[in-house]
């Protein structure tokens, strides 16, 4: 039972199954995330990490289990009435808009959390409150120096910043990060460090993360997921030493640090 | 995402005012010429909107424009209405069967929007063409022009015509471009780009494509009424598939997502045709290898290839004179 | 034999006929992007040239099973020539390349068919020992007629068989679930997508030789055939031979079906079916791929 | 290769008579307004080869500018290049028209714009019905009237219970209702009748058992063109011309395309306006020369373009010199050609011509030609609604 004192779950997740003819990918996953919660999940390829992504987002139904957003039921909601709620994520490979610059990537996700994605006449581009958002995030993701720059000429880190970026720009009160790091150089990781520690408190994170440094630096807590199955939940401190924890990953991550 | 460059400005100004010297200067024919690119230019328009900046190829344009047609003629002819509400009518048909197909074929994407769109220009197509109170395949007479007369302008002059058209094109232009730069162009840009991202961030793109359909449903619907009022007449080849194709071939010749170019296109089209038809019965041919050869160079069409040039250029020069340290003008 | 009976068993004599008809046109367009991802509207037109040539060829050898045999090479000829020219370098392009190009490939072969053998639609005789009527299950059938069944189901057994149990069948089945894959597996993908293209080109004119007997052959035939192919791979679900199989049999039949019981709405009904396959199984009815 | 030639020498021929304007004093200026493209291309090039066959003929073809216009089978295509015609151009008449869409969609215009319209095919009843025009003069037929002795002489053949078919346009309405009801007037019983998807049916088996299953004396059709091919052919292989005679209206079997069908098309019997085989000493002698010109046997599209020809030169010589004068006189125009007797019925513009019945048979050299079995004389469309005589 939960102490009442806490404040309740910005995420509550129940019995999550999901299977792709017969073979389970989640099984019975549940997690809780407190707001302001920064979660880091583990666990070795084929884990279920980015399945629980999609289930969370909506792109797709689960089997069985139900997820409660903000203390509402969202489980048969549809993926943007979900990013409507709050919740936006950023792909492990780039979903960017590849033909437009990285200031209007970033602006069509502010418009779309400023709602303002529906007149006929006035620009949303002109919305001083979509540039500020615009010129905060591009601050917050390193990227204002390139903000004319067309995506498809951008470098892949500063691609990899944008796909945070634009996740972030769509104002969400629940972010969820597919390993943000993914295929970057040793050299840029730790800009992604800084750059996530200077995210505001009070946004809650999920983040998939291979890069074992990283994930300790960030985490409040750590989820590892082994085989579509939530194997341990707790603090950084208490994951290196679990044993559980070891046997299926830690000679993997060994190797990373 | 759509610009109204300075080149694009002026490439339309430019093909308006040499269409309207055309028609004013030339004789009978001529303005028929320009009669039928203008209308032609407007359904192009309408189709890039939903083709060029919303990944929806559709394949039943036509479709839509003949209903609108159907409409007008309807009105008139079949309930004794006037022309104004004929024009309304035609509209609105077309907006409402734009709207019901857009909303049907919003979930499916690639070919399989192409041959859902077609099934459904085709049904319309079947309907009118076997109904024998329309007509069936000898379509409806007796189809008025309006009476502007009010403002001083004689519709049954070709000229005046020609010249109407011409405007309504420009108004036509200037809406989409209106609508393409506005917070709902924006958002239908990015969906064109990547629909998933969008719905990632919050928008229901199924709605936002469906009502991108029915506002390009709107623009073919108005270049459909002006077609009947032209013709004074009807017939169900309005509807046929071949005229969503050779439209789709004019807003590729031109450049698809220039809104600019399919205008430049039908112009293109019409021109070509028309010179080829004087020399061989044997156009087709001609069409179909301008249209291949249009294709494998690139696909960006005329307009688009331009566009393209030029952007290519200016970023060497700009690169020239970043290097040789001049102060850009 | 009750005259219901007889009438019956025609029309699904027609029915069937028909389907082979729609079957051998439907592979070739199916399997070439099943496997190539390219969607050739230029195939109407291939089966049109099938037929110009068979009448030609008949014409010239007096015989019409030299021309069975040499339409779909020569079909095939001209299928390599496009596959050379152009096919190859559109493989990527997407399909609004892809369609427009064969569309314009249509308009090309509608004007070098009229220009060739001229405006008037021409006929050809059936071979002298397939004419005349059969008897079969107690109906009187036109012989010819029963060739195309026979035609069609040999046919489609020999591919069935083949893709099921030969090499080339595995390799076709795993170039259509995933080329990558395929490559991987040691696959010469380029030599088989070519193989294959070109059986969809000879599939394609023989369909159009086989066809000119019954249906007469008219410039614009390609064009008029296309739709209901085009129908036919969608609702089988495209890029899938078992679906094509499937379309067939469901567009023939239909078309049949509907010619006997539904006159007025019959040519609404296609178009209305394959709408619903459009939006609400867009996969088709027996998917290409899981 | 003829049909390249054809037109190439009709290019030819064009081009040096545009060159010629203003040459001659009394130039008349003719609009000819044909498909050269589309499906019926091979139609208008048929017309147009008569029409400039008569001109030729009779040495009078430098008195004419011709100026030619496709509309393939486009009304609305049809009727800008008529525009075109009268306002650009500004030709003294419109001759042409091969379908009768495009008829419909010129009617309003040149009666507004009073410019004669000489039709040369297109067989809608309502141009010269309910819709007529004392500028809508018709040289070749009505939907109605080449089909209008069928019904009573199929009932004197002794036929009781006959069944029909057609495409489901306007033409193919028009023509069967004509039949049935000249067949019905007679006694006859009509044992069942369909209407084909029309452009998108190539199988008429479906048709032709159930044509069957209704256990006809007769079947009675109207197909034109490649659906008259694909349909007299299939009708043949599924062994139904042995029990249940074909009959229909002519263009079934029309000389133009008779050798597509093959041996399917003998003992098909049809009423036409016009075959090649009248034996008249004013058709022997144009098949003679028509064949020595072009090199094959004239259709009935041919002379129809041929009469269209022989009309306007006759209006002419009766001292027409502007559009209202020819739509005055060619309405007066009567003579006898290659089809027979043949005037213009001041009732409706339509021609009353005699029609023939015939069927196909062997020639005894592998070619086809046209038995005529009987000849009903001076047929004379009713008015349907036309109020012209009044």
């Amino acid at each position: 039972m939960r102490d009442t004192s806490a404040p309740p779950p910005i995420l509550e997740v129940r019995g999550l199954d999901k299977s792709f003819g017969g073979i389970h990918v989640t099984r019975r996953v549940s997690l809780a995330l407190a707001p302001g919660e920064r979660r880091v999940i583990l666990g070795p390829n084929g884990a279920g990490k980015t399945t629980l992504f999609n289930l969370l987002v909506g792109e797709l139904r689960p089997g069985a289990g139900e997820i409660v957003f903000l203390g509402q039921p969202i489980t048969r909601l549809s993926v943007p009435a979900r990013a409507r709620l709050g919740i936006a994520r950023s792909y492990q490979k780039n979903n960017l808009f590849e033909e437009l610059t990285i200031r209007e990537n970033l602006a069509l996700a502010a418009a779309a959390s400023l709602g303002d994605t529906r007149s006929f006449f006035r620009d949303c581009f002109r919305n001083p409150e979509l540039r500020a958002i615009v010129d905060e995030v591009a601050e917050q993701v390193f990227l204002t120096e390139i903000l004319d720059t067309e995506v498809r000429n951008a470098s892949y880190g500063n691609r990899r910043q944008l796909e945070v970026g634009i996740a972030l720009a769509a104002r969400p009160k629940l972010l969820l990060m597919d390993e943000p790091t993914s295929g970057v150089g040793p050299g840029m990781i730790e800009g992604f460090n800084r750059m996530m520690q200077a995210l505001p408190r009070s946004l809650s994170m999920v983040i998939i993360e291979h890069d074992m440094d990283l994930a300790f630096d960030v985490a409040d807590r750590i989820t590892v997921m082994n085989q579509g199955e939530v194997v341990f939940e707790g603090a950084p401190a208490e994951t290196r030493d679990n044993a559980t924890v070891r046997e299926i990953y830690l000679g993997d991550w060994q190797g990373h640090a | 995402m759509f610009r109204q460059t300075p080149i694009r400005t002026g490439a339309g100004i430019a093909l308006i005012a040499g269409l309207a010297i055309h028609a004013s200067r030339g004789g009978y024919f001529d303005r028929e010429i320009v009669i039928e690119i203008a209308i032609l230019a407007m359904l192009a328009i309408s189709l890039d909107i939903v083709a060029g900046f919303g990944r929806m190829i559709s394949l039943c344009h036509g479709a839509i424009f003949g209903l609108a047609a159907y409409g007008y003629g309807t009105a008139i002819v079949k309930f004794g209405l006037p022309p104004s509400t004929g024009l309304v009518i035609g509209i609105a048909l077309a907006i409402a069967f734009g709207a019901l197909v857009g909303a049907i074929c919003a979930g499916t994407v690639g070919i399989f929007y192409i041959m859902a769109t077609l099934a459904f220009g085709q049904i319309a197509y079947v309907l009118i063409f076997e109904s024998r109170w329309l007509g069936g395949d000898d379509g409806m007479t007796g189809v008025r022009r309006m009476d502007l007369s009010l403002i001083g302008l004689n519709m049954r002059d070709s000229l005046t015509f020609a010249l109407v058209c011409l405007a309504v094109l420009v108004l036509v232009y200037i809406a989409a471009a209106v609508v393409l730069r506005s917070s709902f162009g924006r958002t239908l840009s990015g969906i064109h780009a990547n629909e998933a991202r969008m719905r990632a961030v919050g928008i229901n793109t199924r709605m936002h494509k469906t009502a991108a359909f029915a506002f390009s449903a709107a623009l073919a619907g108005i270049a459909g009424v002006l077609k009947a009022q032209h013709t004074m007449f009807v017939s169900p080849e309005l509807l046929f598939w071949t005229l969503s194709g050779e439209v789709l071939i004019i807003v590729i010749l031109g450049g698809i997502g220039t809104l600019i170019g399919p205008a430049i296109g039908a112009t293109l089209l019409v021109l070509l045709k028309h010179e080829v038809s004087h020399y061989t019965v044997y156009w087709h041919v001609v069409v179909g290898a301008v249209l291949i050869l249009a294709v494998l160079a690139g696909g960006r069409g005329l307009f688009g290839e331009f566009e393209y040039r030029l952007a290519r250029w200016r970023a060497r020069r700009r690169a020239r004179r970043g290097t040789g340290g001049a102060a850009d003008a | 034999m009750s005259g219901s009976a007889v009438f019956w068993i025609t029309q699904l004599l027609n029915a069937l006929q028909y389907s082979m008809l729609l079957f051998l046109l439907s592979i070739g367009l199916t399997v070439i992007f099943g496997l190539l991802h390219f969607v050739n509207l230029a195939h109407g037109a291939l089966y049109a040239m099938g037929a110009y040539i068979g009448i030609s060829l008949a014409l010239r050898t007096g015989s019409y099973w030299v021309a069975l045999v040499l339409a779909p090479v020569a079909v095939t000829l001209i299928g390599v020539v496009l596959y050379l020219l152009l096919i190859r370098r559109l493989r990527h392009a997407g399909p609004l390349s892809q369609v427009l190009v064969t569309f314009g490939l249509i308009f090309v072969f509608l004007d070098v068919i009229r220009i060739l053998w001229g405006d008037i639609a021409l006929g050809m005789d059936p071979p002298a020992a397939l004419r005349g009527m059969t008897s079969i299950f107690g109906v009187r059938y036109p012989t010819y007629r029963l060739f195309i069944i026979g035609m069609g189901i040999l046919i489609m057994v020999v591919l069935l068989v083949t893709l099921a149990r030969s090499q080339i069948g595995a390799m076709i089945r795993a170039g259509v679930e995933n080329d990558q894959m395929a490559a991987c597996l040691g696959i010469n993908v380029e030599r088989l997508f070519f193989a294959v293209f070109c059986l969809g080109c000879a599939l394609a004119g023989l369909a159009g030789v086989v066809a000119v007997p019954v249906l007469s052959a008219t410039p614009g035939m390609g064009t008029d055939i296309l739709i209901p192919a085009l129908i036919v791979v969608v609702i089988g679900g495209l890029g899938s031979l078992h679906g094509a199989i499937l379309g067939s049999f469901i567009v023939g039949f239909m078309a049949t079906i509907g010619a006997v019981l539904l006159p007025g709405i019959n040519s609404v009904l296609i178009f209305a079916a394959l709408a619903a396959i459009l939006v609400f199984r867009p996969q088709g009815l027996i998917p290409a791929r899981g | 290769m003829q049909s390249i030639h054809g037109k190439v020498l009709a290019a030819v021929a064009a081009v040096t008579i545009v060159g010629g304007v203003g040459a001659a004093g009394a130039q008349t200026k003719v609009g000819v307004l044909l498909p050269y493209s589309g499906v019926f291309a091979a139609l208008g090039q048929e017309i147009d080869d008569g029409f400039v066959f008569a001109l030729e003929e009779a040495g009078r073809l430098d008195e004419f500018t011709l100026i030619r216009e496709d509309t393939e089978v486009r009304p609305p295509e049809g009727l800008a290049k008529a525009r075109k015609l009268v306002l650009q151009d500004e030709v003294d008449l419109i001759m042409g028209i091969v379908s009768s869409g495009v008829l419909a969609a010129l009617r309003d215009f040149v009666t507004d714009s009073e410019v004669p319209l000489l039709v040369a095919n297109a067989g809608e009843d309502s141009s010269t019905g309910e819709n007529c025009s004392p500028y809508v003069i018709r040289v070749s037929f009505s939907n109605s009237q080449v089909n209008r002795p069928m019904g009573q002489w199929l009932y004197d053949q002794g036929y009781r219970r006959v069944y029909t078919l057609a495409p489901d346009y306007a033409a193919g309405q028009q023509m069967i209702a004509t039949f049935r009801a000249g067949f019905e007037a007679a006694g006859g019983e009509i044992a069942g009748s369909e209407f084909t998807p029309f452009g998108r049916t190539q199988d008429y088996g479906p048709y032709i058992t159930n044509a069957r299953a209704a256990e006809p004396d007769a079947v009675f059709v109207f197909y034109a063109g490649s659906e008259a091919i694909a349909f007299v052919r299939q009708y043949d292989s599924f062994g139904m011309k042995e029990d249940i005679p074909l009959f229909g209206s002519g263009f079934l079997t029309s000389p133009l395309y008779v050798d597509a069908q093959g041996e399917a098309a003998i003992g098909v019997v049809a009423s036409l306006h016009y075959v090649p085989t009248i034996d008249t000493p004013e058709n022997n002698a144009f098949v003679e020369a028509f064949r020595a010109r072009f090199d094959r046997t004239p259709s009935e599209y041919a002379v129809q373009g041929y009469d269209a020809g022989q009309v306007l030169m006759r209006a002419l010589d009766a001292g027409a010199d502007d559009r209202a004068s020819l739509a005055r006189e060619m309405p007066r125009v009567s003579y006898t050609g290659p089809r027979g007797p043949l005037e213009i019925d001041p009732l409706t513009n339509n021609i009353i011509q005699n029609i023939y019945v015939y069927d196909t048979v062997s020639d005894g050299a592998g070619g086809l030609t046209q038995e005529v079995l009987d000849v009903i004389e001076r047929v004379q469309d009713e008015p349907m609604g036309c109020t012209l005589g009044q």
